[in-house]
C-alpha cells in the first residue's frame, strides 16, 4: 500500500513499527510510517510520466546530455595529449550529473566528487577551471564562492559531512540555501557516509544526498561492496526518505532531486537518492577496465545509454528534427573547442604560492622557507 | 603542585581555575560573536565531562551550543561546512584519544582548505582537545597527541599553562581565521591562580612563546601540563646551585623561535620538556631546530625529558611514566657542567 | 504480511524491491524480500510465549539477574572506597548483559563495550580481572584467550570490525565460532558501527551485533542520536535481519540472540539485534544524571525493571519461593563478598611491565629507556 | 635517476622492479605460511592500482587476496579481528593519503593490543601505505606520513629503498609478531636493479640501517625515496671535493643508533634528507638523536633537507618542494667547513 507524507513524498507503509525514543519501549507506536524507498527505479522516459514532462525542460536537458557527452570525449582526449594528469570520465553517467546542477538554484550549493566535474560544468563552472585539479596545476582550479561549488573532494565521502554543515550553518542563519552532495556506490561504504546522514536527519539539514550507483569502484564491483536490497535503503537506517531512480533518465533523475530539493528548501529535511547508472569508460584514462568486467556488460547498457534514451522521447514527441540535433551538436562541438583551447594554454604559475595561502597568519617558519625557495629560483634563473 | 603558574598579581584579582577561564573565554566568544557556535559530545545540559560549556547552551540556546550525535569525523565535517558558510565552530573532542576517527577529516580537509583554495576558503575552527596525563584516566583518556598536530602544515597548535593564557589563547584561537587545534592540560583544569574575571587580559597574539622564569645556567624548553612541572624543577635546581630559566611555548606552531633561542643563547644549554613520547614527539623538532640555530653558543647537546615511547601506562603506573622533578634535573645534570670531552 | 525466510527468521515482507547489483536496474527484482526488522519489541516473560520458554533457562536468567544487579551495587561501592578509579554500571541493563553471555558456546568470542563487564563476568570471567581496566592496574586485566572475551573496548564502536574479522577468519578456517559483539545506543552513530556492520553483511560473516539502546549516550538522549524509527532498522541499509527486543526481558532477549546465533552458526550470516532498555545509574559514578533527565523518567522504568519482570514470571508459574529467592541472593552476596575481598587486596605491580609487552621485538631504544627507569627505582630503594 | 641503488652483482641475477620483488614477497609470503591474507581495496582482480597484487587473487583464491568493500577503518578493524584469529593480514592502503579514515583503528588498537593485553594478543599485522611523492599525483596521492607512524609507540615503521630491500624487508614484516608500517616508495616502483628473483635474498631482520655508500667528509642520513637523491647528491658532490657517506635507514622504528652513530662520528658532520615535511618530521627526531649521542664528535650541527612545511604541491609544482641534489649539496655546505665562530 502506497500513502503520502504531508509534504508529498511517496512513500511505502511499513506497518506496527515502533518509536525510537524511549520511554516507554512497550507502548506502540501511533506517528506516520517511516519512509522507505522507491519499490523499483522511478522513471519518466518512455513512460506515461513523460506526458507530463515539460518540453522546454527536456530539451535542456538534452542539450546538456549532448554537451556532457561531448566534454567527457574532450577531456578523455586531453589526456592523451598529456594536457591533464588524469581524467575520470562520466561517459554514461551525464544524466545524473547535468540533473545535480540543473534542480539547483543559484543560492544553493553543489558538493562534487572528484568524478563530477561535469556537474559542476553544468552549474556554469569555467571547464578549464572545473579541471584544475586534473590538470595539476593547483589543487582547486576555482573560488568555491563564485558558483557556490565546494571543491571536488578526493577522499571519498569525506565531503558529505560538508555539506551537511554548510546546509545546517545557512538554515541557522535563517537562508534560503540546499545543499546537493554527490558520492559514489563505493563511497556510501565509508564511515563519513554513515555519519553524515545521521548528522543531517538528525539536525533536518536541508541537503539530498545524491549516490551515483554506477555499478564499480575502480574494479570492485557492488556486490562486494553491499548486501543491501539497494543504496537507498540505507536512508531508512537514518529516517529519511530513500528514492531510487533510473539514472540514466535524465528527466526522472531531474524529477525525484527536484522533488528532494524542495522537501530540504521546505524544512522536511534531507533525502537520499540513489541513481542506478554504468560507468562506460574506464575508472580513470589510466585504468584498464578489461582486467575486472567484460564488453557484454558494457554492451547491455550502452542500450539504455541516456542521450539516446532522451532523443527517443523527443523523436515521439515531434521535439527533434537534424536541425536542433545539428544546432546542439555544433554547441557542443564550440564548447569542445573553447575547452581545448583553453587547456593548451600553458597555465601561468607562481611556485611562491607554495607558500602564500597555507596560513591566513603566516608563521616565520613559513617565511623562512619562502626566502629559500626564491633564493633558489633566483639562482636558477642567473644560472 | 596542581596551581598555574607565573601571572603577576594584579588589583581585584581573585582565585579562579583554569576551567573557568576557557569557560568565561567561551562565553565572551559567543556573546560578542553571533558566528560562534560550540559544537560536540555533551556540550549542552551535559556542559561537557569537564563542565567547560557549562551553562552555555541554556545561556545561547543548542542552536548555539550544540549536542552532537557520537561521531567525531561528523562533528568534524559538519564544523568543516559550517566554518565554510562563515561560522565559526568551536568544537570539543571529549579526550584526547577520542579525536583520532576525525583524523581524515582534521589532514585532508581542516588544515588544507586555505591553501587548496588559493585562499578562497578559509576556515576558521577551533579544536578543543582535552589532553595529557596525571589524572587517574583509564586507557584512551590521557594521550599526549601533539606530534600528530604539529607535523600537520596548515594547523595552528596552541596549549596554555596558565589560567590567564587559557583565556588569552582560546579568544586568539576563537578569533583566528585558521584552524586551531587547541590543547588543554587536563590535569591543569582545576590549577587556580589569581585572575580578573571582570576585566579579562587582552587577546594574547598566537605564536610567542613567554620566559616563565629568568635563570642564567639553562633553560627549560617546556608546554601545557609540564610547565609547572618545570617552575618546580626549577626551585628544586637552586638546591643543587642551577639558575633554570623556564619558557613556556604556549604555541607549537607557529613556533617562536626568536624568544627560545634568545634564552639559550643567554644560558647555553637546554633541556626540552614534556609528556608526549619522545620518539617522534614536539622534543626532536624543538631540539633539533635550537642546535641548528645556536650550534656555537651551545656547551651541551640539547638534552630531551619526555614521556616512555610507550601507550599511556595505566592509572596505577602513570607516574613513572611522566617527566618529574627528579628527572628534569637528571637531565639538567647531564649538561656537562665540566669539561667532559669525547662524551659524544 | 508476515513471511518466514530459510531459516526461519520472521521478517516483513517488502513488495517489489529491487536488485542492489546493476546490469540491468530496469529489470523488476525477483529474490526473496529484503530483511525488516521487527514491527515491535519482542517479548516473551507475561505474554503467552512464556509458556514455550524453559524453566530452567528462566530460572538459571534470573539468577544471573540477581547477581548482576548485585555485582553492580558491589563495584558503585568500590568506587567510592577508591579501590576502583571508575565504574560504568549496568544497573537496569543485567538482562541484555547476561543473556549477551549465556547465548554462547564456549568455542564462541564475546566483543563487550567499556561498560559490558557484567556481560564478561556472565561468560565466566573472574570479576576482579573484568574490572582491572576500571581498577587501573592495567589495561586489560585477563588474557582474551582464556575466555575468549575481546578486551573491553573503549573508543565506541571500534571492537565491531575486530568481530566481523574475527568471525570471518574463524569460518574461513573452517571452525565453528559465532561471535557478538556489543555496542550501546550512542556507539551506532560512529562510522565504525557503519563500517562494520557492511563488512559482516558482504562477508557473511557469523557476527551477532547487540545494540543496547539505554536511552542515553552520557546525556545525550536517543532523539539527538538518531531519527530512525529504531536503531535496528539501520539493519535494513546493509541487507540483513534487523531484530528489536524488550531490553529488558531477559528470556526475550536470550531467545532473539540464540536465534541471531544460530542463524550465524549456520552460515546465514549477521543480524542486528536492538534491545531497548534503560540505564537507571548515571553514567558512571563521576556522572551527575541529574544535569539532563528528571526522577519521573527513572522511575517509569522502575516499573520495568528486569528483575521484577523474571519474578513475577517464576511466580506466576509457581517456581519461586522464598526459599529460592534466599538462596539466590545468598549466592549473589557471597559473589559480593568475594568480589570485595579480591579488590581489597592491592595488586602487586612492576613498573618495569611498562617495557615489556610493547613490542614482539624489543627496541633498542625501549631496553635503553627501560634501563633508564629501573635506575631510577633503585635509587628511589636506596634513600 | 630511476634506478635503485647499492645491490652488488651476484649471478644470474636480471633486472627487476621494485614492484616485481613486492609481488613476489606477497607471492612467497602466501605461498609458505597458510595464515597470510592479503586484503584491500580493489587487489583481488585489478591486483590493486599500482599492480602489486597482480594475479595473487587467481592463485590464492579470493578468501586469501580479497577485494574489501571501500572503508579504510574497516578493512584495518576487520584485519585487527583476523589477527587476534591467528591470521596473518596484509592490508594494502591505495594512497598515503586513503590510510587516515583507519587512523584510530591504527592509534588505538593495532598499536596498543600487545601491551594492552600484556603480551597475550600478539597482531602480526603488516600495513602497506604507497607513499611519497614525485608521481604527478593530484592532491592526497603525495603525502609522506610517517611522522605520524614514527611517533605511536607500538608500530613498527619500515621502508625499503632497493629492489632487494622491497623483498627482504616485506618478508621480515609480515613473519614479524609486531604490527608493522610498511611505507612503499611509490617514485620507485619502477626502479630496477639486476636480482635473482629466482633466488630471493634471506630475510632481511628489521630494524638495521645500512650504509649505501663509505665516505670521509659528512653523513647523509636518509630512508625510502630520498636514497637514489642521495646517492646522486653524493656523487655529484665529489666535483666540490666532498666525500658523502649515505646511510639508508630502511626502518625507523625501530631506530638503529648504533650504525647511524658509528657513521657520524667517523664524519663528524651530518646531514638528514627525507621527504616529509620538516616541522615535526622523522628529521627532528634524528638530528636530535645523533646530537644527543655524538655531541663532541660534530663540527656543525646536525642539518636537515626536508619537504617544505607546507600541503603536498599540486604535480606542476611539486620539484619545487621536493629535496633534490641542488638543496642537499647546499645543505652541505652550510656544515662548516671552515671555523665559523658565531654563527649559532
Ligand atoms: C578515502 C578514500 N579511499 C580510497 C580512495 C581511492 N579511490 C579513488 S576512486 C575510488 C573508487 C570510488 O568508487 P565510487 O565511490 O563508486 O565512485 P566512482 O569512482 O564509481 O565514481 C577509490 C577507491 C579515495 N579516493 N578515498
Ligand atoms: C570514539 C569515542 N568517542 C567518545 C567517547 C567518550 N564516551 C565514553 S562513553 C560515551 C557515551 C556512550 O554512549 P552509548 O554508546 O550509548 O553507550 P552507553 O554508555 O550508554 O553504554 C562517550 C561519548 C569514547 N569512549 N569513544
Ligand atoms: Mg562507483
Ligand atoms: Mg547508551
Amino acid at each position: 500500500m502506497s500513502t503520502r507524507t504531508e509534504h508529498g513524498t511517496p512513500v511505502m507503509e511499513q506497518r506496527g513499527v515502533h518509536q525510537p525514543t524511549p520511554p516507554p519501549a512497550w507502548k506502540p507506536r501511533t506517528d506516520p510510517a517511516p519512509l522507505l524507498p522507491d519499490p523499483e527505479p522511478y522513471r519518466v522516459l518512455g513512460t506515461s510520466a513523460a506526458d507530463k514532462a515539460d518540453s522546454a525542460l527536456l530539451l535542456k536537458l538534452y542539450g546538456e546530455l549532448v554537451r556532457g557527452r561531448r566534454y567527457n570525449a574532450q577531456a578523455t582526449a586531453l589526456t592523451k595529449q598529456g594536457r591533464l594528469a588524469v581524467y575520470p570520465s562520466t561517459t554514461g553517467q551525464e544524466a545524473a550529473e547535468v540533473a545535480a546542477a540543473l534542480v539547483l538554484q543559484e543560492q544553493d550549493w553543489l558538493f562534487p566528487s572528484y568524478r563530477d566535474t561535469l556537474a559542476a560544468v553544468a552549474r556554469g563552472l569555467d571547464p578549464v577551471q572545473a579541471l584544475g585539479l586534473l590538470r595539476g596545476d593547483w589543487h582547486t582550479g576555482y573560488d568555491p564562492y563564485e558558483h557556490r561549488i565546494a571543491p571536488l573532494s578526493t577522499p571519498l565521502a569525506t565531503q558529505l559531512p560538508h555539506a551537511v554543515g554548510l546546509a545546517h550553518a545557512a538554515r541557522l542563519k535563517g537562508d534560503d540555501v540546499v545543499a546537493l552532495a554527490m558520492v559514489g556506490d563505493g563511497g556510501t561504504s565509508e564511515g563519513d557516509f554513515h555519519e553524515a546522514l545521521n548528522f543531517a536527519a538528525v539536525w533536518k539539514a536541508p541537503v539530498v544526498f545524491l549516490v551515483q550507483n554506477n555499478g564499480f569502484a575502480i574494479s570492485v564491483p557492488l556486490a562486494k561492496q553491499t548486501a543491501a536490497p539497494s543504496l537507498a535503503h540505507k536512508a531508512v537506517g537514518y529516517g529519511m526518505p530513500g528514492r531510487l531512480v533510473d539514472g540514466n533518465d535524465a528527466a526522472a533523475v531531474h524529477e525525484v532531486l527536484s522533488e528532494a530539493v524542495r522537501n530540504a528548501r521546505a524544512g522536511h529535511g534531507p533525502t537520499l537518492v540513489e541513481a542506478v547508472t554504468y560507468r562506460m569508460d574506464a575508472h580513470t584514462n589510466a585504468d584498464d577496465a578489461t582486467r575486472y568486467r567484460d564488453d557484454a556488460e558494457v554492451e547491455t547498457w550502452r542500450a539504455h545509454d541516456p542521450i539516446a534514451l532522451m532523443e527517443r522521447e523527443l523523436t515521439g514527441r515531434g521535439l527533434l528534427d537534424d536541425e536542433r540535433v545539428k544546432a546542439v551538436r555544433d554547441s557542443a562541438e564550440e564548447f569542445a573547442a573553447a575547452l581545448r583551447q583553453g587547456m593548451n594554454a600553458d597555465p601561468v604559475l607562481d611556485p611562491m604560492d607554495l607558500f602564500t595561502h597555507v596560513y591566513a597568519q603566516q608563521t616565520t617558519q613559513l617565511r623562512e622557507q619562502a626566502e629559500q625557495l626564491r633564493a633558489e629560483l633566483e639562482a636558477e634563473q642567473e644560472r | 603542585m596542581s596551581t598555574a603558574v607565573g601571572l603577576s598579581q594584579a588589583p581585584r584579582t581573585k582565585p579562579a581555575t583554569m576551567a573557568q577561564a576557557l569557560q568565561r573565554a567561551l562565553r565572551d566568544s559567543l556573546a560578542e560573536d553571533p558566528s560562534v557556535h560550540v559544537m560536540g559530545e555533551d556540550v549542552g545540559a551535559l556542559g561537557g565531562v569537564f563542565r567547560i560549556t557549562d551553562g552555555l547552551a541554556k545561556e545561547f540556546g543548542e542552536d548555539r551550543v550544540t549536542d552532537t550525535p557520537l561521531a567525531e569525523a561528523g562533528i568534524l565535517g559538519a564544523a568543516v561546512g559550517m566554518a565554510m558558510y562563515g561560522l565559526r565552530p568551536v568544537v570539543e573532542m571529549q579526550f584526547d584519544a577520542f579525536a583520532y576517527p576525525a583524523f581524515e577529516q582534521l589532514i585532508s580537509h581542516v588544515a588544507k582548505m586555505r591553501n587548496r583554495t588559493k585562499g578562497a576558503m578559509s576556515l576558521p575552527l577551533t579544536i578543543r582537545v582535552p589532553y595529557g596525563g596525571g589524572i587517574g584516566g583509564v586507557e584512551h583518556h590521557s594521550d599526549s597527541s601533539e606530534a600528530y598536530y604539529i607535523a600537520t602544515p596548515g594547523l595552528h597548535v596552541v596549549t596554555p599553562a596558565t589560567v590567564e593564557d587559557a583565556y588569552g589563547l582560546l579568544r586568539a584561537s576563537i578569533a583566528s581565521d585558521d584552524p586551531v587545534i587547541f590543547l588543554e592540560p587536563k590535569r591543569l583544569y582545576w590549577s587556580k591562580d589569581s585572575w580578573n574575571p571582570e576585566a579579562p587580559t587582552s587577546v594574547e597574539p598566537i605564536g610567542r612563546a613567554v620566559v616563565r622564569r629568568r635563570g642564567r645556567s639553562a633553560t627549560l624548553l617546556t608546554y601545557g601540563p609540564s610547565v609547572p612541572v618545570c617552575m618546580e624543577a626549577a626551585e628544586a635546581a637552586q638546591a643543587e646551585g642551577w639558575d633554570l630559566e623556564v619558557v613556556d611555548l604556549r604555541s607549537l606552531v607557529p613556533f617562536d623561535d626568536e624568544t627560545v633561542c634568545a634564552s639559550v643563547r643567554r644560558t647555553g644549554r637546554a633541556v626540552v620538556v614534556h609528556e608526549s613520547g619522545g620518539f617522534g614527539g614536539p622534543g626532536g623538532e624543538i631540539a633539533a631546530r635550537v642546535t641548528e640555530r645556536c650550534f656555537h653558543h651551545l656547551e651541551a647537546p640539547v638534552l630531551r625529558v619526555a614521556g616512555f615511547d610507550i601507550p599511556y601506562p595505566p592509572p596505577m603506573l602513570e607516574r613513572h611514566h611522566l617527566p618529574g622533578v627528579d628527572r628534569i634535573l637528571d637531565a639538567v645534570a647531564r649538561l656537562q657542567w665540566e669539561s667532559q670531552g669525547g662524551v659524544g
